[in-house]
């Protein structure tokens, strides 16, 4: 069975529809890349499955509905997100917003009814992401990277299945941006994490994921392997324009 | 039934004042995202300006009282956006601050009556005396220059919205800022305009409700939270909301008020905004109460 | 006419455009590509006094305006056709476009501005009465566009006017754009995409990631394998 | 006042911490010792005895509001209700149904917690706004309907008065005798104090401060958003009903009066002075409040007139209060002292402007 399941989803804002009769599904294990031009609806897809926003049609994990559940719910059945911009809790230390994921997140149960261990201990979590050394820092003295990285870890602590990371890249270094990929491997290779990515670095998706959804106007372009995908004339139609390339 | 009537009319002439007063209060917060707490205390100083124009320390006419009282309103109001709320506009707790802000400045007015004036109520004398008979029903001429007076400047206001150059760019800026900035309209201007815009009507409500009710330095808080009561039962920043809900509260008002006495107008008041936002919670016209 | 030189800006820390520098010459119609999220938009808010740049210079007629509020630069003659539009959206399509003429020196011609831009998209003259709200896609965009001609703009920051219009209204944007290029506009543009505009363009810029990766005249721009690996992540 | 709160002190994981010694419980602390020891100090000093006793139960009333408008974000302007329906429920059982003044406590808490949850129920769903302008209305309705509830016994405009003082085994506490008194509200004023400080010192607390810093990550974390505000709105409106049961038979006497400007205005200034999101300024803000109100009595009318122009110039020049001005002087001090360690110092920010 698919770990999630969109079943036509339709998100409409005003006469808008931000997400169009969308469905696909996701396999436990895989990297999942969505790209397409600014306002495709990317994000939206986002808030729809993190229970921001609740739309028509169904989402199910493991063969359960979460559509309609509030977002607290949802990340207690195992599925946790970053944002955009990151906005870590400000008045906390880094370790402290790890705590925050750590102890809110976890106290649910997954989807299939078991109770998932808490973290005995966050050093390993720290150290994994790299960011030891600065936890009993104030986040507000951060730097962007170590915020995404604390709102990644704090994603993390609350033990999730599902992992979903939005423009995890934007606004980084070069750099930064290779470590962040690397860490993205790791999470899916050696943790296991199934990985939903949004991202507008081509190349990073090109390179890291299994699948590559397009969306455009809310709707989905083409869905699959993400060279083919990128070589698709409908695709470079829509993110390059004209019939270049 | 005849009675009944003569309240109605009553009724649907306090609230047409009662728009005047809730509209300064929600265009003050639609194009200026300003929650003035200190509404009611312009309220104060309007009536209590009136009064020493037409009672206290001269004898002037009614209509040169309004000449002269408006004008000043409306500039206190600038004032008090350029001194008081453009400062904080850079906060990011804007909201917060304003209604701090904004409670200090009502108390220190109030107070600053209270010490030029006393405690003891003042009451403006009626425009006109008299009554007239129409139809069978007694109505005073007091009211129906109330009426007509309010209605005037609630058309003015109006057109001055719909037609005026200024008028539309407070409506653009209420629509949207940044398309407000895009077309060149300068947004602090039109903040203090607005501003004392709404004073402006406020007071015009204070000199034109004083005669009915008496003039103490906190009265104003009455009709703050009238206004309050008004503008979040129509809907906050809808001016169609806010007709509709002033007249019908204005004639709750009155048919309350005449068969259970005016103290038992606010508990109904309340009742009906309770009622109100039970069915619709972003009051009749609102759109955007809930948290987004 | 305009030049911007090294500018940096950001939203709150996240830095949204890295030491940019370009040029439009009087009269030219210069475009701006690359993938959404690439700080495009930002670039034109920035010019256009919406936004504050964190360091550089903007200069336009050889004055520098940068940190200028908007309004004095519209008044400038620098106008802004934002990609999320901005209409008034309770207003009719006349109000909307009458608004357009509210710096000082555009009021004087506001009459002889209303008449070209009803030339120009004569669809507008039938829809005056409507609410803006009222508008398909495609009308709103004309509006838009319309409501900053009414500024009697010298140059015009264009942000994607292209965005949600079917293919055939999209050309005919952007020939609209080609004819006030030809009328001495100046012109800035910015898409995601290099389509039929590219080709119409006096120069290119291609942006990545807040950077400019690529500039230069449209026949060297289209051939390189920078378009490639920007928009495709591959080469 | 998102900017700057005092930094959390603990969170789940590091629990001990919130024991530990720091400013914040310090200066609690040492305040709670002081008064403890002022009885004996002033001796029979009634009239200061009285300013003490009256600023304690203030204390406790500010601290508790700030939870909602310092730390949770969560404009309630109706906090005074709380405390005036608190009062009179304490002393209509009493005076009206013969009970026990004591059980008036529990009464005075359980009103101020169920009405702020029923306040709460349908204006947490809205935006922040919409709370400020409808916990207002609420809060001017109420003295109008306490004036028209003589029926049920409220006594209308006049209030209730007198009403039965607590006794402690047979003995009547009488104003004759403040040291009781003083005590009794010495003792509510820590029980504030100390669920204030582990309200926000716990793991509970951590989760209102996540959510006023940055909500949709703190839900996304999961963190139920209605469920902590709806909490910790009961937590406040408790302390404060309970301290308005206190004050009804302290005072022996509570009329719609309490619901005055005047009294709105006081509090205000006492969690502004002391700082908003400061713990525990806002209660020392209530000390300073009281004895400066005393002192400017021969002032009379001008007193309000003061405190209104108070308002408005710490909103507009020291947003930050007593405590944010400690917070500073700190700042200076750790900065003149440490400016060799200056390379850990965090790198300044770049302070664009925003979206």
């Amino acid at each position: 069975m698919a770990l999630l399941t969109l079943e036509h989803v339709t998100q409409r804002f005003g006469a808008l529809a931000a997400v169009n009769d969308l469905s696909f599904e996701l396999e436990e294990g895989e990297v999942f890349g969505i790209a397409g031009p600014n306002g495709a609806g990317k994000t939206t897809v986002f808030n729809l499955i993190s229970g921001f926003l609740h739309g028509s049609g169904r989402i199910l994990l493991d063969g359960k509905r979460i559509d309609g559940l509030p977002p607290h719910r949802v990340t207690h059945l195992g599925i946790a997100r970053t944002f955009q911009i990151p906005q870590p809790f400000q008045s906390m230390t880094v370790v402290q917003n790890l705590r925050i994921g750590e102890y809110y997140g976890s106290q649910g149960r997954t989807a299939d009814g078991a109770r998932r261990a808490p973290w005995k201990d966050l050093s390993g979590l720290i150290e994994f992401v790299g960011l030891q050394g600065k936890e009993d820092r104030p986040v507000s003295s951060l730097k962007l990277y170590d915020k995404k990285l604390t709102v990644l870890a704090s994603a993390l602590a609350t033990r999730p299945r599902l992992v979903m990371l939005d423009e995890a890249l934007g606004g980084l270094s070069a750099v930064e941006a290779e470590l962040s990929l690397a860490l993205l491997q790791r999470l899916n290779k050696e943790w296991g994490l199934t990985v939903i990515m949004i991202e507008h670095l081509m190349s990073a998706l090109t390179r890291s994921c299994d699948r590559l959804l397009i969306l455009n106007n809310g709707e989905a372009l083409r869905l699959g392997e993400p060279r083919a995908v990128v070589e698709d004339p409908a695709v470079i139609e829509c993110l390059v324009g004209g019939k270049r390339a | 039934m005849r009675e009944f009537i003569e309240v109605l009319i009553t009724g649907i002439t306090i609230g047409i004042v009662y728009f005047l007063v809730a509209v300064g209060f929600t265009l003050c917060y639609g194009v200026g995202r300003v929650l003035n707490y200190s509404y009611g205390s312009f309220f104060t100083w309007g009536a209590y300006l009136a009064w020493v124009l037409a009672v206290g320390y001269s004898k002037l006419n009614y209509v040169l009282v309004f000449v002269i009282v408006l004008p000043i309103m409306f500039f206190l109001g600038v004032a008090v956006d350029q001194v008081l709320i453009r400062p904080l506009r850079k906060r990011p707790e804007f909201d917060f601050s304003v209604i701090l802000v904004t409670l200090g400045l009502a108390v220190f007015l109030d107070n600053l009556v209270l010490v030029i004036f006393g405690a003891r109520t003042k009451s403006l004398p009626e425009f006109l005396t008299g009554s007239v008979k129409l139809g069978g029903f007694t109505i005073s001429w007091q009211l129906i220059a109330m009426f007509i007076f309010a209605l005037v400047v609630a058309v003015v206001l109006f057109v001055f919205m719909a037609r005026t150059r200024t008028g539309m760019s407070m409506r653009a800026v209420a629509q949207d800022p940044t398309g407000a900035r895009i077309v060149g309209i300068p947004l602090f201007r039109v903040f203090a305009v607005t501003f004392g815009i709404s004073t402006l009507l406020c007071g015009a409500g204070g000199i034109l409700l004083a005669p009915r009710f008496f003039m103490t330095p906190t009265g104003g808080w009455t009709f703050l939270v009238k206004a309050l009561i008004i503008v979040i039962a129509g809907g906050l920043g809808s001016l169609r909301g806010t007709l509709y809900a002033s007249f019908m509260l204005g004639i709750i008002e009155a048919i309350v008020g005449w068969k259970l006495g005016l103290l038992w107008v606010m508990p109904f008041w309340f009742l009906v905004l309770f009622l109100v936002l039970l069915v619709k919670p972003a009051g009749l016209f609102g759109a955007t109460a809930r948290k987004g | 006419m305009l030049e911007v030189e090294n500018i940096n800006a950001f939203y709150g820390e996240y830095q949204a455009i890295h030491d940019i520098s370009l040029k439009v010459a009087e009269g030219q119609l210069v475009s701006i590509f690359g993938p959404n999220g690439h700080g495009k938009s930002t670039l034109l808010k920035t010019i256009c006094g919406l936004m504050k740049p964190a360091s550089g210079v903007i200069r336009f007629d050889g004055h520098e305006i940068q940190g200028l509020p908007s309004h004095k630069l519209v008044e400038m003659g620098i106008v802004l056709i934002s990609e999320e539009r901005h209409l008034f959206p309770e207003m009719t399509v006349m109000e909307n476009l009458r608004l357009g003429a509210y710096a000082k020196p555009a009021r004087k011609k506001e009459s002889e501005n209303l008449e070209f831009v009803f030339t120009m998209f004569p669809k507008l003259k039938t829809l005056a009465k409507k609410r803006a709200l009222s508008l398909s896609g495609g009308e709103a965009r004309m509006l838009a566009i319309g409501r900053g001609l009414m500024s009697n703009a010298k140059f015009l920051a264009v942000d994607e006017p292209s965005f949600g219009l079917a293919p055939i209204l999209r050309v005919q944007v952007f020939e609209q754009i080609v004819a006030l290029r030809d009328r001495g506009l100046s012109i800035l543009l910015v898409e995601q995409t290099t389509g039929d505009i590219a080709e119409m363009s006096d120069y290119i810029y291609l942006l990545e990631d807040g950077r400019i990766a690529f500039s230069g005249s449209t026949d060297q721009a289209l051939h390189d394998d920078a378009v490639r690996k920007v928009f495709l992540g591959i080469t | 006042m998102k900017r700057d709160r005092t930094p959390v002190a603990a969170l789940p994981g590091d629990r001990p911490k919130a024991l530990r010694f720091n400013r914040q419980n310090g200066i609690t602390l040492g305040l709670v010792v002081i008064l403890a020891l002022l009885p004996l100090a002033l001796g029979d000093s009634t009239y200061t005895m009285r300013l003490l006793i009256v600023s304690m139960i203030w204390g406790g009333v500010a601290v508790a509001w700030d939870l909602l408008l310092g730390y949770a974000g969560i404009f309630n302007l109706g906090q005074i209700g709380f405390f005036a329906l608190g009062a009179y429920a304490s002393a209509m059982l009493s005076q009206n149904a013969g009970l026990n003044p004591w059980w008036g406590l529990l009464a005075g808490a359980a009103v101020g917690a169920v009405l702020a949850v029923l306040l709460g129920l349908p204006s947490l769903r809205m935006a922040g706004i919409y709370i400020a302008l409808l916990t207002l209305a609420f809060y001017e309705v109420l003295g109008p309907l306490l004036t028209v509830g003589q029926a049920v016994g409220t006594g209308g405009k006049r209030g209730i008065s007198p009403i039965e003082p607590y006794s402690i085994g047979g003995h009547t506490l009488s104003s004759g005798n403040q040291v009781p008194w003083f005590y009794l509200a010495l003792g509510l004023f820590v029980l504030c104090l100390v669920v204030c400080y582990f309200a926000i010192n716990s793991r509970f607390g951590a989760s209102f401060i996540a959510l006023h810093d940055s909500e949709q990550f703190a839900q996304s974390l999961g963190i139920s958003r209605y469920k902590v505000s709806l909490l910790i709105v009961a937590i406040s409106g408790t302390l404060t009903g309970l301290m308005g049961a206190f004050y009804a038979h302290y005072t022996g006497v509570v009329s719609p009066r309490i619901l005055g400007l005047e009294v709105f205005i006081y509090l205000v200034v006492m969690v502004l002075l002391g700082g908003v999101g400061k713990f525990p300024g806002p209660a020392i803000g209530a000390f300073v409040v009281i004895f400066v109100s005393d002192w400017l009595r021969a002032f009379e009318n001008f007193r309000l007139l003061i405190f209104g122009a108070l308002v408005v110039a710490l909103v507009m020049l020291a947003p930050r209060g007593l405590m944010g001005a400690l917070d500073s002087v700190q700042g200076f001090v750790h900065h003149r002292r440490g400016r060799h360690a200056a390379a850990e110092a965090p790198a300044a920010e770049t302070d664009g402007p925003k979206p």
